[in-house]
């Protein structure tokens, strides 16, 4: 592993953190704090991996709705995501006009994507043209599920960028459902990967609960495409720890048996182990950050419960850029 | 007669159909296993097997374009779309193939094929789980929409849907699936696609609806008739074809007429009523042609201060009935 | 002033935006060697090369999609869309995207973007080259739709579109590329997007009409002008957001109005325009708000006797006008 | 070649049929008789090899706009085509609704497609699903261009009757052009076949020059398909060896020079020269076939012109299935 320790445990950091506010958001759920959760719970290594491939605040973002790890590891706040999660005032994806985890980070370079699957992917292409026509060394990096790769917005989205060979990396992380429906339900092959030789481009399958792993096929990915190298698809094998939303109920699909089986696998557990092996980390160096991340969930919670909702006529814009400002002066 | 919800009665009608006739077959997201994210084709899985209750990928578009292959071989899908807002990837077929299959072959091809979709807002679904998508469809000939706005009528579409030669788009007011109870004749029964139907009769003014905001309409005009306005409540039910008659014999006899429903405002499909009543039913009209609707904004935002405001409700088409009714 | 035909006037105003702003570029199928199939772009890959002339793909999803991400970023695509009736499989990143985009992220992401598309019929080109598809998007917030009817508008509406920060849905009426003539403003100038315009001062009855239907509609008033028929003649060209002020004083001004279009008459643009006079001009009606639109059926034929049936024309333009004006 | 020498020369002729009325086509387009054509010219080997591996007009047929030796050799008669051409009420596809090459002929299981590309890939698919339902042992053939791949309509077809197993077969005539556009600007492969390796099905490409190769890879395919064994994907390699329509002027984006390089493996020239060489054909017996092929052309044209066209109000009907009788009233 060539990647510095002090790396190292910044990226597992940005996984238990994602971990732990995910968890805080299912408990804010069950005490009916939060109507909506979407989770991210087993994609924590596929995300963090990929967007510590790229130079984050820098490189361009176009994400789906699990990639919280991603979203934390660019600078969104704890606190700001639990506002999006209670559609205050103050969530920064949307002012809460978007469900919660649909994510947008203008500072940092993430886009705004919506609900329908594989939407956000043509976008990743065109903000790859437009770096390439620009002469820019950006690159972007744009995920989805294993289901929506299903979609023919997908294929286009990938084909296009092959074609007109721009920067973007396609990650996709199989957590082995879609809703209730298995891979074999969305496609005759046997790895997403496979699909990148019908493409023409190049495509590599890692398992998704290794941090590391992801991180090295994403880094090569990246450094392909910022030399010009047009895109690549990377799958990250993993699994979904959690039913799909706090509105399934995953028994009606598969069993309890299945579910603890991969819990072997858990992505963060993977880390720690890992750190532990190298002596990056030690158990009390865990606990302490551990302790330290969940006083800043707190935190988080606090601020988000205190802060305002938007009032009932700011949704009244912004339809048009014209009216941005009449957005801004109304919750000014 | 057994009481029951909306999306009992819309599972039930299905279940019917699969028994009925076995060119009858469901294909869409998660209607296997899981029965469907809302649960309207729970057990019918189990019951009919994957032959019947096709689990497919999640594509919009391959799901009603495959309906509408297998409806060319003779089949009768419906097909399910998860949510009315995932549609879209699908439009190419519905609007270029399906609606126009008959027409283009001069009658040799047909498109019997139902697709189903739940709709509409205040379930705090934000922009992407609210949409009301009917205005996309009541323009194109060549398919059929209908919105069943009770039980008893819901179960008797969709059994008419499915039985139709045409593509029919059944969209299904979500909010009102298990809000919504009503009493569901026992025995085999249709309800016709093509007639609106009056479902309040009333003397003072005609406000035209659907879906939930039927249901929220006959609300809204309890309370004014407490207050000595007596609404008549038309149920459009089939919104493409047009009932023109049912709307205009309701205009002659009120003078009056509101229009209500949660879509935007603008080119929803209350401009093509309150056209038909501008062009037809003018010399009826002592009053102008209304429209309750939603604003005109991108969608059903998320936060409730802000859903709250977006859409319709009883206070708000009570307030639009007296508005229009002192006119 | 230089007279030129509607297409030079389109393909002129790309050329000075392409020169003025390096930010802009053009996507879609064709568009380079060849020119466009109508030759909208001939001429511009030369001149600009493969960068600023992209020969896509051929798949509409991501010719919009990839228009789209390349607006976030900050350039200006001009997407071509072959024909207008190739738009659907585009409608999700349409409607559901570029639309939503500025109101979903509460402003900070913007969709600066035009597409283009040749639409309307008489051209002998059947149900999938004529298609009118306008109605598809005047009802979603988010979007501009603007169709030109002379050279002049053309360019100037063209330019704005280009500079505006929203999606623009610039349809272009074919059947005139070649036969609409006139003159065009030496220098920069654009025309506004938002304002209707009366082509034609007139006191007898107002008509309102677009793209090739508006062309019609004024020759429609020269026939009728020598009967004695005074009528005015309002050139919409922003078809949305709607301009209801100019709508609502042509109105207040005849007391009668009739709309033109050349797409089906049930769920068209002429819905929500009589829908905007009837609710908000009715007291300045003294006659009911008649439309002329094609029938209800779901394309325009190939076949020339069907073909005519189908399609309005002046004649049919001109005894509507009698037929309302003697009201 | 295992094929019986009368079904050779039947291909043959098939093909010939096609070209003779195909340059007629072009003939009645400049003597302004019809106002369009859109020319199967440098397909027939690919069609005729693809629709001979069928059971004709028993198995189903979805296809695309170019196919007119498909549809003469399901049974469409010269006069008929030659009535869609000029917008008769004989019209079979439509009733003169549809531009010409539209292509539907109920009786003999071919339906109808539109002009948007790719939009009658799903409809295979369905048919497939309908036939694999119902238990039937038909197969569906179905054909777009290269270009066509390009949609996700397309990918979703085959992704759909991949995980679905239906006995279908796509076949894609890649003849290197896209109106303006090479298949490099349309796809980062080399080939269309390589797309099968990502879908999960069988892929070939074949010399679409040569009738009899790509009857054998149809054949194989189509048994496949009516054994239960799915769907594939056929690539049949030509080259358009006219403008993309009467409207297009191809002269603005290829040299003459590669259009005459190509007329040396004109489709039909390969054939003639296959059966010369197996001694099946003579130039004495292809004279008489051609002089036969040619009165019959020309009758159709003297048929077609004395057709009737539809009456205006035909155009009313049938825009639901419930109107199909009030229609045929109208035009009995
Ligand atoms: C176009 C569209 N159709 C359906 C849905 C409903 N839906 C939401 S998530 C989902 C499953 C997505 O599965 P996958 O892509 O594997 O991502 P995962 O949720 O497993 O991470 C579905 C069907 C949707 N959001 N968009
Ligand atoms: C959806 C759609 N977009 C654009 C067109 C316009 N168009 C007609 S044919 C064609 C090229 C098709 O190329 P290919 O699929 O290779 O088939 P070929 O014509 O070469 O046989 C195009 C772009 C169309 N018919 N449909
Ligand atoms: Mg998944
Ligand atoms: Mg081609």
């Amino acid at each position: 592993m060539d990647l510095a320790q002090d790396v190292q445990l910044e990226m597992f950091r940005a996984m238990l953190l994602s971990r732990r506010l995910d968890e805080r958001a299912w408990v804010l759920h069950r005490q009916g704090k939060i109507a909506f959760h979407i989770s991210g719970i087993g994609h924590e290594a596929a995300q963090v991996g990929a967007v510590f491939a790229i130079r984050r605040g820098y490189d361009w973002v176009s994400p789906y709705y699990r990639d919280l790890a991603i979203l934390l590891a660019v600078g969104m706040t704890p606190a700001e995501f639990v506002m999006g999660m209670m559609g205050k005032r103050g969530d920064p994806t949307s002012g809460g006009r978007q469900m919660p985890s649909h994510w947008s980070l203008k500072r940092a370079n993430v886009i705004s994507h919506s609900a329908p699957v594989a939407t956000q992917s043509p976008h990743a292409t065109g903000i790859g043209l437009a770096i390439k026509l620009r002469g820019d060394d950006r690159v972007v990096l744009t995920t989805v599920g294993e289901g929506a790769t299903s979609q023919g917005e997908w294929y286009e989205a990938v084909n296009f960028a092959a074609v007109l060979q721009v920067p973007v990396v396609f990650v996709v992380q199989n957590n082995m459902y879609a809703i209730s429906e298995t891979p074999d339900m969305q496609m005759a092959i046997k790895s997403v990967a496979e699909k990148a030789c019908g493409l023409g481009v190049p495509g590599i399958s890692v398992d998704g609960t290794d941090v590391f792993a992801v991180y090295r096929a994403c880094q090569e990915a990246v450094d392909r495409a910022r030399q010009g190298g047009g895109p690549s698809l990377i799958e990250a094998r993993t699994y979904r720890m959690t039913p799909h939303s706090s509105d399934d109920d995953d028994r009606t699909y598969r069993s309890r048996e299945e579910v603890e089986e991969h819990k072997k696998s858990d992505p963060v557990l993977v880390a720690k182990r890992q750190l532990e092996e190298r002596a990056i980390l030690t158990e009390k160096a865990y606990a302490e950050m551990d302790a330290q991340i969940k006083a800043e969930v707190e935190e988080a919670v606090r601020q988000a419960e205190q802060a305002p909702y938007p009032e009932a006529e700011e949704a009244l814009h912004p339809v048009y850029a014209e009216e941005i400002r009449l957005a801004e002066a109304s919750h000014a | 007669m057994p009481e029951m919800t909306l999306i009992e009665a819309i599972r039930q009608g299905m279940d019917e159909e699969l028994e009925r006739d076995k060119d009858v077959f469901i294909i869409g997201e998660d209607v296997g296993k899981r029965g469907g994210v809302f649960r309207a084709t729970m057990g019918l899985f189990e019951k009919y097997g994957p032959q019947r209750v096709i689990d497919s990928p999640l594509a919009e578009l391959g799901i009603v374009g495959t309906g509408i292959g297998a409806a060319l071989y003779g089949m009768r899908p419906i097909c399910e779309i998860q949510f009315a807002d995932f549609i879209y990837p699908a439009f190419n077929q519905i609007v270029n193939e399906a609606a126009k299959m008959c027409y283009r072959s001069n009658g040799d091809w047909t498109v019997p094929m139902t697709i189903r979709a739940p709709y509409g807002g205040g379930i705090g679904g934000g922009l992407y789980h609210s949409q009301s998508v009917e205005a996309s469809f009541t323009h194109i000939p060549g398919l059929k929409v209908v919105v069943p706005s009770n039980p008893r009528d819901a179960k008797g579409l969709l059994k008419s849907a499915v039985r139709d030669p045409n593509p029919v788009l059944y969209f299904e007011p979500k909010k009102g699936y298990r809000l919504i109870k009503g009493e569901v004749p026992e025995g085999e029964y249709t309800v016709p696609i093509g007639p609106a139907q009056v479902s309040r009769p009333g003397k003072d003014l005609s406000v035209f609806a659907y879906g939930m905001m039927h249901y929220y309409t006959l609300q809204a005009a309890e309370k004014v008739a407490a207050e000595g306005i007596d609404a008549e409540v038309v149920d459009l039910r089939t919104l493409y074809p047009v009932d023109r008659e049912t709307i205009l014999a309701s205009v002659r006899k009120t003078g009056k007429a509101l229009i209500v429903h949660e879509d935007n405002l603008t080119g929803g499909y209350g401009a093509e009523v309150a056209a038909t009543i501008a062009e037809w039913g003018f010399q009826d009209l002592d009053a102008p042609v209304r429209r309750l609707a939603a604003p005109d904004v991108p969608g059903v935002p998320f936060s409730h201060p802000m859903q709250d405001w977006f859409m319709p409700n009883p206070d708000k088409i009570a307030a639009a009935i007296r508005d229009l009714a002192s006119f």
